[in-house]
């Protein structure tokens, strides 16, 4: 069960360069999304005044864009996501003002599903981050403490990790690429370290970030004997299994897993990661 | 509210939008938003007769004010069909149209003749227009005489009314459309996507692997507009015209050119009620205009 | 700052951007913002023998990310082009193309030989392709034969450049590609318009009296790209690729697909400086990816 | 001489129902524009953060739409127009934001140009309005009394007036269609009255609007034995003479006038009106 519901943009900030925070009043999606779901956007709606409806009345860009879930605040039916420019999408998205009304598909695809008590480290890299607040959050209150190992480019990203800092119960492990904040390296030397130290201590491994990452992510994790779940990123057209587009290659050889409805989170070992 | 119900080559639609073939899965995906017994016609995703993987790499590349897609036809083909997915879409009492794709003749009627003892069979859309895949598909739909052939056997092999669904990618759309009118279809579906390809300028390579794909999308709209313009006039065949339909004016666009229905494709992804508000705004259209049924209006741009 | 400079069918060009025909005037009206000699080349307004009126009616509709259009050639004819507008092109020191149309063969010759004696002419674009008239024009381009025999003729009787202008609207565009390297032509463009309609929904009728008009702009870039990709692969001809140009990405696709240069089209209307932009554009790609000249990246994207 | 100018909104607001007045930041156009000329303006130019340029990342609506200069303050280096929304195009121009960067081309066409000192009435139909306000102001400056007649379909339209009545000097006559203001009936009546009355006392009339009203006007001003300048609107793509699709017929039937550099200010014998 998913809404095609409008939104208003409640709060649109620039955390970070080419990375933004937003909230939306969404209140329909807003109560009933699961951590590492998704919502379909579209970027540069537009209001139809002479026939008085959010219409169809620009055409590019067509389709909309899928953005995980980073908080919720259903008290105030409002959904927040951060997101990254990186092609016209998401800059026309940037470029829209507290206020305007957009149209959201959501709550897609399937979230983390984590069993309440378990032990997770969580492993991200750069805006990979986005999919894991929501579940940071439901771990923490549960009092499991999570581990995060967060890797990003340089420092001037680590205020992506603002709210996690506030979260009770959250220990936090950072790397940069560049070295100008915490481990100089990548955050998956951290999780070998992490792994070698705390390894009993946890029940599962979970990640988000550049495919490349995540599967050294599931190579260190699988030679730990621990099962991983992970957030992978499609081309989507739908959202929600109809064009087909959005595959991965599933481990088995079998059959194509879809990204929008299969996922996005898989199991660490049921699909090909590319890279 | 006006008449909306059209008989399209002998089926009867409640309103004239349906959903485009591979563009609304089947009809469960949007139960959400909409249910398919709404529509005037669900037409399901292409179906071949053994299972289809579908292409490697890069499905879908958005284009401006389109999309590109290379699909490949992935399905689980006729059998499983028929046995897991059909019994669920009866319980919609949908108008359901079965869009059929095979490497050769003979696979089109060995699918045709497996599901002429089906139930909840509205009528067959006979894709001889898809650009992604290597044998069948576009080879058909380029060439009269092979058109011909096939839809004749087709034909012959069950009673259920005959769509054929033809390709923008010809220099004479109207040959095609003949050859199906002598073949004996009832009605003909029109169009499939435009052959075109994009580049990654990164990798500087194709972004598809088959290199070619499928464009869709409102960027095809008058491309679409003038073939459905052009063949409801050459042919005495019902048309159900598509391509790029974004909003009702469009819809009206089709129908005024010639289209009995219509059928909403691409759309769907972007906005996944579109057919909810075209269906609305094909009614408020023609009750502002003083029509009385949607069929008054078919064909009135013709000169 | 990388090398822009290619050789086009013989004509040297300073960079690889040139004006598509019919949508940068004669040069003049752009000059507010950009001169004709900063542009690769200067492609002028399609000319026939005797001055043309154009098309009654409307001439424009937009559409999504496209234009349709219907000028119907308008043109003040080959005579008054080469005596009142040639002599302040040359004051120009613009690299500049001659876009030339007829209703037959002789009328093409006949054009060709009023040229011959011109200074100030880098080569001829044979348009064999406009949707928008009548005779000549379309019928050519679809019907490898007649394109054969007419560019044979212009070819033997001029010692220009001869630049042949494809149409998109044919099952197979490399068949007229190859029949004009047969013919002996010194290089292809591609593509000329797409054949497409719009309906006006209050009056019921087509928006265009000739029913039929050309689709340009974004939303045939995809075609446009398909068929610069094949047609570069298919002959030995050096091609000028345009459809749908919005940006340097846009234009660099067209390279990596095989193009020795590409022309800006219904883009100018919408940013009058985009030849500026594209040409730094370009450079700026070379540079971020290491090439010395923009010769290094055609056709890479070839598979 | 034109320029490409990139604007800034600094004042938007709606003066009646689907009428909207916009003044945009444009020092380059705002000095050189003359009364009946007009802009080009790209309704919805998106930024390109990763290029650092003003660019084309959105290319639906392609064109851009011709509005005609409606007041210029050269101090302030803005430009106002004043625009009605019918179809796509203008519905976006009226979403944007004041702040939001507008790519405006100007000045384009052929104003009215009249010698000073000239006794002119000026003859308008709805938004047809808008090109005349920068002529009465001239006009008015030069202390030559214009004359305004000014026809709407009902009172809510009056608004459009407010400018020309803080104008000194200005002759106001009003006609609404459906009778809730001023005279009850078409402008061309109001004509007709006006020019059995002052026919003498004036040199020229000036009319924009509907072409069946501008057509009247033109047949009760030669009729007067009084010149015409009128102001026509075509479909244009380009704005500056490359395209030749603005055509408009001319009465001598030899060739195709073209609005945007011919006109959009013709004479009244010189081209034929529809309607
Ligand atoms: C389930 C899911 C969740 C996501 N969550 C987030 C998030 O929380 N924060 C965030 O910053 N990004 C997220 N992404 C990635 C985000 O969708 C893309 O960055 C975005 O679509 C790029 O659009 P664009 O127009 O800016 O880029 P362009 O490259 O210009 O886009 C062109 C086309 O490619 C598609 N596309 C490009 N990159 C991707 C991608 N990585 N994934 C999917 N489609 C892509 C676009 O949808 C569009 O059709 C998520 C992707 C998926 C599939
Ligand atoms: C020289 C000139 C000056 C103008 N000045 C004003 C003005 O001051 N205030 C005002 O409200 N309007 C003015 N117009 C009309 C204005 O340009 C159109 O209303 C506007 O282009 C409609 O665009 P749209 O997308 O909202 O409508 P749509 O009908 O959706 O537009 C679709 C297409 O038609 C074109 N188009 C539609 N109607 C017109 C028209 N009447 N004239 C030109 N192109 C049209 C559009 O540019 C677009 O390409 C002027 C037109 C011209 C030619
Ligand atoms: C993702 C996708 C998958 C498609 N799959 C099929 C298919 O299986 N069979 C078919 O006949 N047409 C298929 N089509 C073509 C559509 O049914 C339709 O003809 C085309 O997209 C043009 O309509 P549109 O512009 O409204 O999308 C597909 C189109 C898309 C975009
Ligand atoms: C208004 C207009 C007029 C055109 N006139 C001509 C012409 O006279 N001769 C010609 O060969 N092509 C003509 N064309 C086609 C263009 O040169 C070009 O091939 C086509 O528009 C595709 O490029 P684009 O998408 O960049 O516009 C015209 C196109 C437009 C939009
Ligand atoms: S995005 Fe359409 S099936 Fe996944
Ligand atoms: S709008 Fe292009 S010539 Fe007038």
């Amino acid at each position: 069960m998913w809404y095609d519901e409008l939104g208003k943009i409640s709060y649109h900030t620039k955390i970070a360069p080419q990375i933004f925070l937003m909230k939306i009043k969404l209140p329909k999606i807003s109560t009933s999304i699961h951590p590492g779901q998704f919502v379909n956007i579209q970027v540069n709606g537009a209001y139809d005044q002479k026939e008085d409806s959010f219409a169809t009345i620009i055409s590019d860009p067509l389709l909309r864009r899928p953005i995980s879930v980073y908080d919720v605040c259903p008290q105030e039916g409002e959904l927040s996501i951060m997101y990254q420019v990186v092609g016209r999408g998401t800059q026309i998205l940037s470029s829209q003002a507290e206020g305007t009304r957009l149209k959201v598909m959501g709550p897609l695809g399937n979230g983390f599903s984590l069993d309440e008590g378990q032990k997770v480290a969580l492993v991200s890299g750069g805006i990979g981050i986005a999919p894991l607040y929501l579940l940071s959050k439901k771990l923490a209150s549960n009092n499991c403490q999570p581990h995060l190992l967060a890797g990003f480019s340089g420092e001037e990203q680590v205020r992506l990790l603002q709210d996690f800092h506030e979260l009770n119960n959250m220990n936090i492990k950072l790397a940069t690429d560049d070295g100008s904040a915490g481990y100089h390296g990548q955050v998956t030397d951290l999780l070998k370290n992490f792994l070698s130290s705390y390894q009993e201590q946890i029940d599962m491994v979970v990640t988000c970030g550049p495919e490349i990452m995540m599967k050294k992510v599931v190579d260190l994790a699988t030679r730990a004997n621990l099962p991983v779940k992970l957030s992978v990123e499609r081309k989507m057209a739908c959202g929600v299994g109809a064009c087909l587009g959005c595959t991965c290659e599933s481990v088995d050889n079998q059959s194509y897993k879809h990204a929008c409805i299969d996922g996005p989170v898989f199991w660490g070992n049921e699909v090909k990661l590319n890279g | 509210m006006a008449d909306l119900k059209v008989n399209f080559a002998g089926i009867p639609m409640k309103n004239p939008v349906a959903s485009a073939s591979g563009t609304f899965g089947f009809g469960f995906e949007y139960q959400s938003v909409i249910s398919p017994h709404e529509l005037g016609a669900l037409v399901v995703k292409g179906l071949t007769l053994s299972p289809k993987r579908g292409n490697q790499g890069t499905r879908l590349h958005e284009t401006a004010s389109g999309l590109l897609n290379s699909i490949g036809l992935e399905n689980p083909g006729i059998d499983n069909f028929i046995n897991e997915i059909l019994p669920d879409l009866r319980q919609c009492d949908a108008t359901t149209l079965i869009n059929i794709s095979g490497g050769n003749d003979e696979e089109y009627v060995e699918i045709t003749q497996k599901l002429n003892n089906c139930q909840g069979i509205a009528g067959l859309e006979v894709n001889i227009s898809c650009p992604n895949i290597r044998e069948g598909g576009l080879v058909y739909g380029v060439d009269p005489e092979l058109t011909y052939r096939l839809v004749s056997k087709v034909r012959q092999s069950t009673s259920f009314p005959v769509i054929v669904k033809l390709s923008p990618n010809v220099t004479d759309i109207t040959e095609i459309a003949k050859a199906c009118e002598r073949a004996g279809a009832d009605g003909l579906s029109l169009i499939n996507t435009v052959a075109g390809m994009a580049i990654d300028i990164d990798q500087k390579e194709p972004v598809f692997d088959n290199i070619s794909a499928g464009l869709s999308g409102p960027a095809i709209k008058p491309i679409a507009l003038k073939a459905v313009y052009q063949v409801s006039q050459a042919v005495d065949l019902p048309v159900m015209g598509m391509g790029g339909i974004y909003n009702y004016q469009d819809a009206i666009e089709f129908i005024l050119a010639g289209a009995t229905s219509v059928a909403l494709g691409t759309v769907n992804f972007a906005e996944p009620t579109a057919a909810k508000s075209i269906i609305q705004g094909i009614d408020n259209y023609l009750e502002r205009e003083g029509y009385l049924s949607v069929n008054d209006i078919r064909g009135l741009a013709w000169k």
